[in-house]
């Protein structure tokens, strides 16, 4: 069964090279749905019972005289729930999204395969394989929307992903000398530590942690949304999969802890985490471009993925799974609908954008949904993940990490309101727009509806975590479906749900006491009556929105990390164009390096 | 070692030296492949030098098999000159088209870098 | 079993009909003392239940949508939630079902909501208001939370309830670096109250009343409730954190006096903004955030770090 | 044997002095020979992959006779000039010049008989061939640059032959031998300093075609200056070829500690210089140059690696000689327009540099992950990180050389096509798990 959904996968990639859009649009949407299928199927394993085909849960395939070697396992199961369910929304999404087939359905199809492979690697080099196939996939993506800046970074960030962890791997092979996870015991030496870091740091650049980061800005902010969707929300998993698998499911952060006696990397992962997160957030809301905020905004919640990975506690592990979880529907949902009012809108500034809840209220009320998560607002799951995080610092005692971190959240409240105000609310700029078509409506609420289920069950979410982490050892925290538990406190999604019910009385008999009339917008307390001349004039006040703490940041921001890796690209630069001056052109010259070249040869040998 | 290879090798890291000293130094083309073949004609030297024998004949069959020098080298060396004929040919081609396009044989810079 | 829970839910509704009454009662009084202090003689204390009495039963409300009806639903319920997760004179109320990061960030709720109704009026100056409104929220978050986390860390729980009970034997403030860390949780309650010099977001006589510039009958009234209901949840969160939520007595009689001793408490935490109030002009924005993040947290984070000296030793 | 495998040097080679007589026809002979010659030479890699390293002796008496030795690596570089030169062929059919046709195959002739003859003098006679070919093939674009490119070349490669030749001589002089396994075999009788002296010739002579560094000056000149088609035959024919016999050289005949590490640094130069050099260059084909060096030193530094990652030092050299060729020669057809238009060079071009970058599931990535495995195994962590260095250095140009080529301009379907095909390869020598074996015959060193 698993060959045949493997072989459907590489046959659809084909197919959607050479048909229309339509049809590559269709046959893609129910193509992403394989991987859905396979992994409900082996929801046995969870002790759920959705389907049962019987697809086989390992697998080993032999190509180029060596052997992949795929296997389910209950980590990549939870991260695959997160990841494939993007994928049929993108679709569905991308149906109405574009006008042509123009190489966006087989590479997503690529990217879906390989993160499929990357999933199910039960080895290193599958692993890597799978890995580089799909940060080609994705650069292909990446090149098609024709950005210089975007199609370098990515390449250039991609291989140095690349690199880290083939070094890292190479590092383990040299040990164990064998490829596969199962074969690799981890010594605390330098050369394992080493490994170990090199691989986080790899995987750590594909999770826009900080100061790895300096592609995601610029390839989300020029790249198409149902793509930048599957990046922010899918390909950022992977990165934090990787650590996850190299941290916990192979025991590396507590090599790490061994070897190291003071400060392990560990800490200082956690550290980058709670600072990217604070940092991100920071400059999230100095951002004017709606894809660079949530860029941003993706940076930021992600670093708190890495503090999660770096206390390394159970509950530190719980919370970072469950903050991944969320971050891939909330933050797949909020790109798509940044796609969905550019689509109806054609723009991405938001402070050209305004008003556009009225005309398109569900778009609105989807994004409204996934900003609540975002921002954390009790009783969303995203509160819940957070709170595990927070409680988490608090019981490890990282007094520098956990400040750093609360303010980070309410600093999203900030680009959360930006948001609000910037493209859905305020003055009214778009009075011709309609709602977004069906399919991205549908595409949108598929995604939301896992943030609404876990809203009530947070237990739910931990039953699968829980399952998901056990093959790594970590025990489940104590919790029912509704409640969690710590030894420092407790948290009663229901009560503050029913409570909530509850305090919306009186709010609702207030509202309900006196009958209210509706007024346009421009009917407000400081002109009943505009000059026509300035009728279509903007009453969008969210140029510049966050200016005052803009001016007194950004000192501290600059120059921003991109500017040391341009430092780091001129630094090339001048070496090349010095070393290059080599090659001056006279075959004088040349004749000088042949001499200088057979004594040099001839001297070394003889001399050894 | 007698004294005859022993000048002879003499003369082949001359005719090297000479030939990579032109190579090395001068900016008229034309040089520059007189003194390859300077080099060219060096090696040939040596190759004959190391089939030599003193007193050895011509490596022709013949009645006395006394003593002759070893053939194969010689015959390296036919070659070799034939591969050094031609591609000096070759290149007075190349300068015959370089003089055309440029109006001289120094060579002053061109592309580079 | 359903007895239980019948008193329980009266109990919670006594308490948020009370934090209602003690905030509205609070405002006025508040308005009596600040004329004083200007030497006029100022509205009677119960001037603001005639007004949000006034303002509920208007006939003319005036609301741009849906989304600005959020505003008064979203206000009103995030607050009174909020209050009933903080134990208010040693009586847990919800306390034990959340904790100190829950009721950070429930407190955001009615912001978010008052926040989203002023958006969606389409009044710049709404836009202008709740971004200092943001801003001010960002400001003194940061030290706030720092000497929560020293709290937090200190007694090794996150609960309100656990910080409370775990002052019986000594209030916070009688330990050196929580005298440091109240004084800069002082000053982030004058900023939570909006108070000067930290009142740039409302502003008044300079940005046509701030956020709620497009509010007016029952949306205005309700706000007022909000205000009202927040100035007792931010002093009462004030108070838990450092005296202990105003517990004094143990055994009989124990939930009056205590009671008493916590609306004494916030009354004179109440009071004392206000006469910073009246006393200091206001600071723009970026002097307020700059004033929070940096003097304060300073001072927050050297509490902090003595406080986790004292625990690792 | 079905084929001889001297064929595959004896049909061009012979063909080439006929096309004067033809001219009329030359074109189309030229492509039957070259596809007759491609089938020959599939048919020879057969042999090979069933029945293992080739000997064959024609009889005449050396020095003319000719003595072949194929083992896995010749066997697949025979059948990648062969088959290239033929696709290849295709960009260059508006040549009508029967001058041309003749040069074609006789550097296909060449640089097939460097990699297959088993004779030292042999392989020096076939570098001239190759050389003397190439150097015409180069000024035969008849632009200014293109004649200072193949004098530049020309002076360099004299130099180079000369060495060999001095290589050969000194060899000589102690063995009195030409055979190179004959040589091998007793190589240990041979006086040190001597020895060494003549492979100090030896490397420095190849060392001219091979692109290493510092002897390279004449690579950016030339490839800049010859046609588009000249350019991608240099990249898949004669360097290559260059390339095997210093592997021939180091594995076969001077298999020595020193001589590896010799090699492994002047891989190390010679792909750093490369790579940095190409990262600042504007020009395209220039730019291709000087990463060409880069990718010689890679395979240098594979070939280097038999001390102790012999096991992936073969299968390493093998992908990334096909990786290289293929995409290389692909690009520089590319060059020809620096547009891609059609999808067809949108595909090609995409895979070469993905190929080249060292992208799974291409032959690149082969490559670079057997000559990663390889150095671990020897422990070269600082290799390893330079090379890593040159790989990013390589993604930031290549990226840039990609977003440069966007466009609307369509190339001549007969640039399109070969450069579609020749990328083609690097894709299928990346899947064929056929290859994978082949790779790993490890008959090189095996006599």
């Amino acid at each position: 069964m698993l060959d045949i959904i493997i072989a459907e996968l590489l046959l659809a990639i084909l197919i959607t090279f050479f048909v229309g859009k339509k049809l590559a649009a269709i046959i893609a949407f129910f193509i992403s749905l394989l991987p859905l299928v396979a992994l409900l199927d082996w929801a046995s394993m969870y002790g759920f019972k959705f389907i049962s085909f019987g697809i086989e849960k390992s697998m080993n395939i032999a190509i180029s005289g060596i052997t992949l070697h795929l296997a389910i396992t209950p980590l990549s199961w939870f991260f695959g729930i997160m990841i494939f369910s993007l994928f049929p929304a993108i679709m569905l999404f991308s149906y109405s999204f574009y006008d042509k087939n123009d190489g966006f359905y087989p590479f997503m199809l690529l990217a879906l395969f390989s993160s499929f492979g990357i999933l199910l690697a039960r080895d290193m080099l599958t692993l890597f394989l799978f890995w580089e196939m799909m940060s080609w996939s994705s650069f292909i993506l990446i090149y098609r929307n024709k950005d210089k800046e975007a199609t370098i970074i990515y390449l250039v960030f991609s291989t140095l992903s690349a690199f880290l962890i083939i070094f890292g791997i190479l590092l383990l092979y040299s040990q164990n000398n064998s490829l596969l996870f199962s074969e690799i015991n981890l010594t605390p030496n330098l050369e394992t530590v080493v490994a170990i870091i090199s691989m986080i740091s790899g995987f750590a650049v594909k999770a826009a942690l900080m100061p790895l980061h300096v592609w995601a800005p610029v390839v989300y902010s020029k790249s198409d949304e149902p793509f930048v969707a599957f990046l922010a929300g899918g390909l950022s998993k992977l990165g934090y999969y990787g650590m996850f698998l190299f941290m916990f499911s192979l025991p590396g952060a507590k090599i790490m802890e061994e070897y190291f006696s003071h400060i392990s990397p560990n800490y200082i992962l956690a550290v980058i985490g709670a600072l990217s997160a604070f940092i991100a957030t920071i400059i999230a809301f100095m951002q004017d471009d709606i894809r660079k905020l949530l860029a941003y905004s993706s940076i930021g919640q992600l670093g708190y993925i890495a503090v999660g990975l770096g206390i390394g506690s159970q509950l530190a592990i719980t919370g970072a799974l469950f903050q991944a979880f969320n971050h891939a529907f909330f933050k797949a949902v909020l790109f798509l609908a940044a796609g969905a009012v550019a689509y109806r809108t054609g723009k991405w500034k938001i402070s050209e954008l305004g008003g556009v809840a009225y005309k398109m209220p569900i778009t609105f009320t989807i994004a409204l949904l996934s900003i609540f998560t975002l921002a954390a607002i009790p009783i969303t799951s995203g509160f819940a993940a957070k709170w595990l995080l927070y409680e988490a610092a608090i019981k490890a005692k990282y007094i520098f990490v956990a400040p750093i971190m609360l303010i980070a959240g309410v600093g999203a409240f900030l680009y959360s309101f930006r948001i609000l105000y910037g493209v859905f609310l305020g003055g009214n700029n778009h009075p011709d727009i309609k709602e977004a078509p069906k399919s991205m409506l549908a595409a949108m609420f598929v995604l939301v509806l896992p943030m609404i289920i876990f809203v009530i069950f947070p237990g739910y979410a931990l039953d699968m975590m829980s399952r998901a982490l056990s093959d790594a050892g970590i025990a489940s925290i104590p919790h029912t479906v509704f409640t969690i538990k710590t030894s420092l406190a407790s948290y009663n999604a229901i009560a503050v749900l029913i409570t909530l019910i509850a305090a919306l009385i009186p709010a609702f008999l207030i509202y309900k006491s006196k009958p209210h009339r509706i007024v346009d917008f421009k009917d407000n307390y400081l002109a009943g009556e505009i000059p026509s001349k300035y009728e279509n004039i903007s009453m969008h006040a969210a140029h510049n929105f966050y200016k005052p703490v803009e001016d007194v940041m950004k000192p501290y921001f600059e120059p921003g990390t991109i500017e040391y890796y341009k430092g780091i690209y001129k630094g090339l630069a001048i070496l090349s164009n010095t070393l290059r001056k080599v090659y001056t052109g006279f075959t004088q010259d040349y004749a000088i390096y042949v001499a200088i070249f057979l004594l040099t040869v001839m001297g070394w040998l003889i001399w050894l | 070692m007698n004294g005859v290879i022993m000048a002879s090798y003499f003369t082949v890291a001359s005719l090297l030296s000479i030939g990579l000293y032109g190579v090395m130094t001068k900016r008229n083309l034309m040089k520059i492949f007189i003194s390859l073949s300077i080099m060219d004609t060096g090696v040939n030297l040596m190759l004959i030098t190391i089939g030599y024998l003193p007193g050895g004949t011509a490596p022709i069959e013949n009645a006395n098999f006394a003593k002759y020098v070893d053939p194969l080298p010689q015959a390296l060396v036919l070659t070799a000159i034939v591969i050094g004929v031609s591609v000096t040919a070759l290149a007075l081609v190349l300068l015959i088209k370089y003089h055309s396009k440029k109006g001289t044989l120094e060579y002053k810079g061109g592309m580079k870098w | 079993m359903v007895i239980d829970l019948i008193i329980k839910i009266a109990i919670l509704t006594g308490y948020a009909i009370a934090g209602t009454a003690i905030g509205l009662l609070f405002m006025g009084i508040g308005r009596k003392i600040v004329a004083r202090v200007h030497n006029r003689v100022g509205p009677p204390f119960y001037q603001n239940f005639i007004d949000v009495a006034k303002l509920l039963s208007k006939k003319t409300n005036i609301s741009h949508g849906w989304i600005f009806d959020l505003a008064l639903l979203f206000s009103i319920s995030g607050i009174l939630l909020t209050l009933l997760f903080l134990p208010i004179g040693g009586v847990k109320l919800l306390s034990m079902d959340g904790d100190a990061f829950l009721v950070l960030y429930l407190l955001a709720i009615p912001s978010l909501g008052f926040a989203l109704g002023a958006g969606a009026s389409g009044n710049p100056n709404a836009g202008i208001g709740v971004m200092r409104a943001l801003v001010m929220l960002l400001s003194y978050e940061l030290p706030f939370v720092i000497t929560l986390i020293a709290l937090m860390i200190y007694y090794d729980t996150t609960s309100i309830a656990g910080i409370v009970e775990s002052q019986h034997s000594q209030w916070a403030i009688f330990i050196p670096p929580f005298l440091l860390a109240s004084a800069v949780a002082d000053m982030a309650l004058q900023g939570m109250l909006m108070e000067q010099p930290f009142d740039i977001p409302i502003a008044p006589h300079e940005i046509a009343s701030g956020p709620m510039v497009e509010f007016g009958g029952k949306y205005l009234g309700s706000l007022m409730i909000y205000k009202a209901i927040s100035i007792v949840v931010e002093t009462t969160f004030f108070v838990d954190l450092f005296f202990g939520g105003g517990v004094i007595a143990h055994g009989k009689f124990s939930g009056i006096v205590n009671f008493i001793s916590w609306l004494v408490l916030i009354f004179i935490f109440f009071t004392l903004a206000l006469l910073i109030n009246t006393a200091f002009p206001r600071f723009r924005i970026e002097q307020a955030f700059k004033f929070y993040w940096k003097y304060e947290t300073i001072l927050a984070t050297i509490s902090l770090i003595w406080v986790y000296w004292m625990v690792i030793t | 044997m079905v084929v001889h495998a001297v064929l595959l040097i004896a049909i061009p080679l012979l063909s080439a002095f006929l096309i004067p007589l033809i001219r009329k026809i030359s074109k189309w002979f030229t492509i039957s020979i070259l596809t007759l010659n491609s089938i020959f030479s599939i048919l020879v890699l057969f042999e090979v992959y069933n029945k293992g390293m080739i000997y064959e002796i024609i009889a005449f008496s050396p020095p003319v006779g000719i003595y072949l030795a194929i083992d896995n690596l010749s066997a697949l570089l025979a059948l990648i000039i062969n088959v290239f030169g033929a696709i290849n062929f295709v960009s260059t059919l508006k040549e009508k010049s029967f001058k041309f046709h003749m040069l074609y195959l006789l550097a296909i002739a060449g640089s097939t008989g460097i990699v297959i003859t088993g004779d030292i003098f042999n392989m020096f006679v076939f570098f001239e061939i190759t050389a003397v070919a190439s150097y015409a093939l180069v000024a035969s674009k008849k632009s200014e640059k293109a004649v200072e490119g193949a004098i530049k070349y020309m002076i360099l490669g004299s130099l180079g032959s000369t060495f060999i030749l001095m290589g050969i001589a000194l060899i000589y002089s102690q063995m009195k031998s030409l055979n190179i396994y004959d040589i091998a075999n007793r190589i240990s009788m041979m006086n040190e300093n001597i020895k060494w002296i003549s492979f100090a010739f030896l490397l420095t002579g190849i060392g001219v075609e091979a692109e290493l560094f510092p002897l390279n000056g004449w690579v950016p000149d030339v490839y800049e200056g010859a046609s588009s088609g000249i350019a991608s035959l240099l990249s898949f024919g004669p360097s290559k070829a260059a390339i095997y016999a210093i592997a021939r050289l180091l594995i076969v005949i001077f298999p020595s500690m020193h001589t590896y590490e010799i090699a492994l640094w002047i891989g190390v130069a010679t792909l750093l210089m490369g790579e940095i050099a190409a990262f600042m260059q504007t020009d395209a084909k220039r730019m291709l140059a000087y990463s060409s060096i880069g990718q010689m030193g890679l395979i240098l530094i594979a070939f280097s690696l038999v001390s102790q990652g012999i096991r992936y030092s073969i299968p390493a050299s093998f992908f990334l000689i096909v990786s290289h060729a293929s995409a290389k020669s692909s690009l520089f057809l590319l060059s020809h327009k620096n547009k891609m238009g059609s999808a067809l060079t949108k595909y090609g071009g995409i895979t070469a540099v993905l190929s080249l970058i060292g992208m799974p599931p291409l032959a690149g990535f082969w490559g670079k992950w057997y000559l990663f495995l390889g150095a671990a195994s020897e422990k070269l962590w600082l290799v390893i990180i330079l090379i890593f260095f040159s790989g990013i250095i390589e993604a930031a140009y290549f990226a840039r050389y990609l977003h440069r080529s966007i466009g609307e301009e369509k190339m001549e379907a007969s640039y399109a096509y070969p450069m579609a095909v020749l990328s083609t390869f690097s894709l299928a020598f990346g899947l064929l798990p056929f290859i994978y074996k082949m790779a790993n015959m490890h008959l090189l060193g095996g006599v």
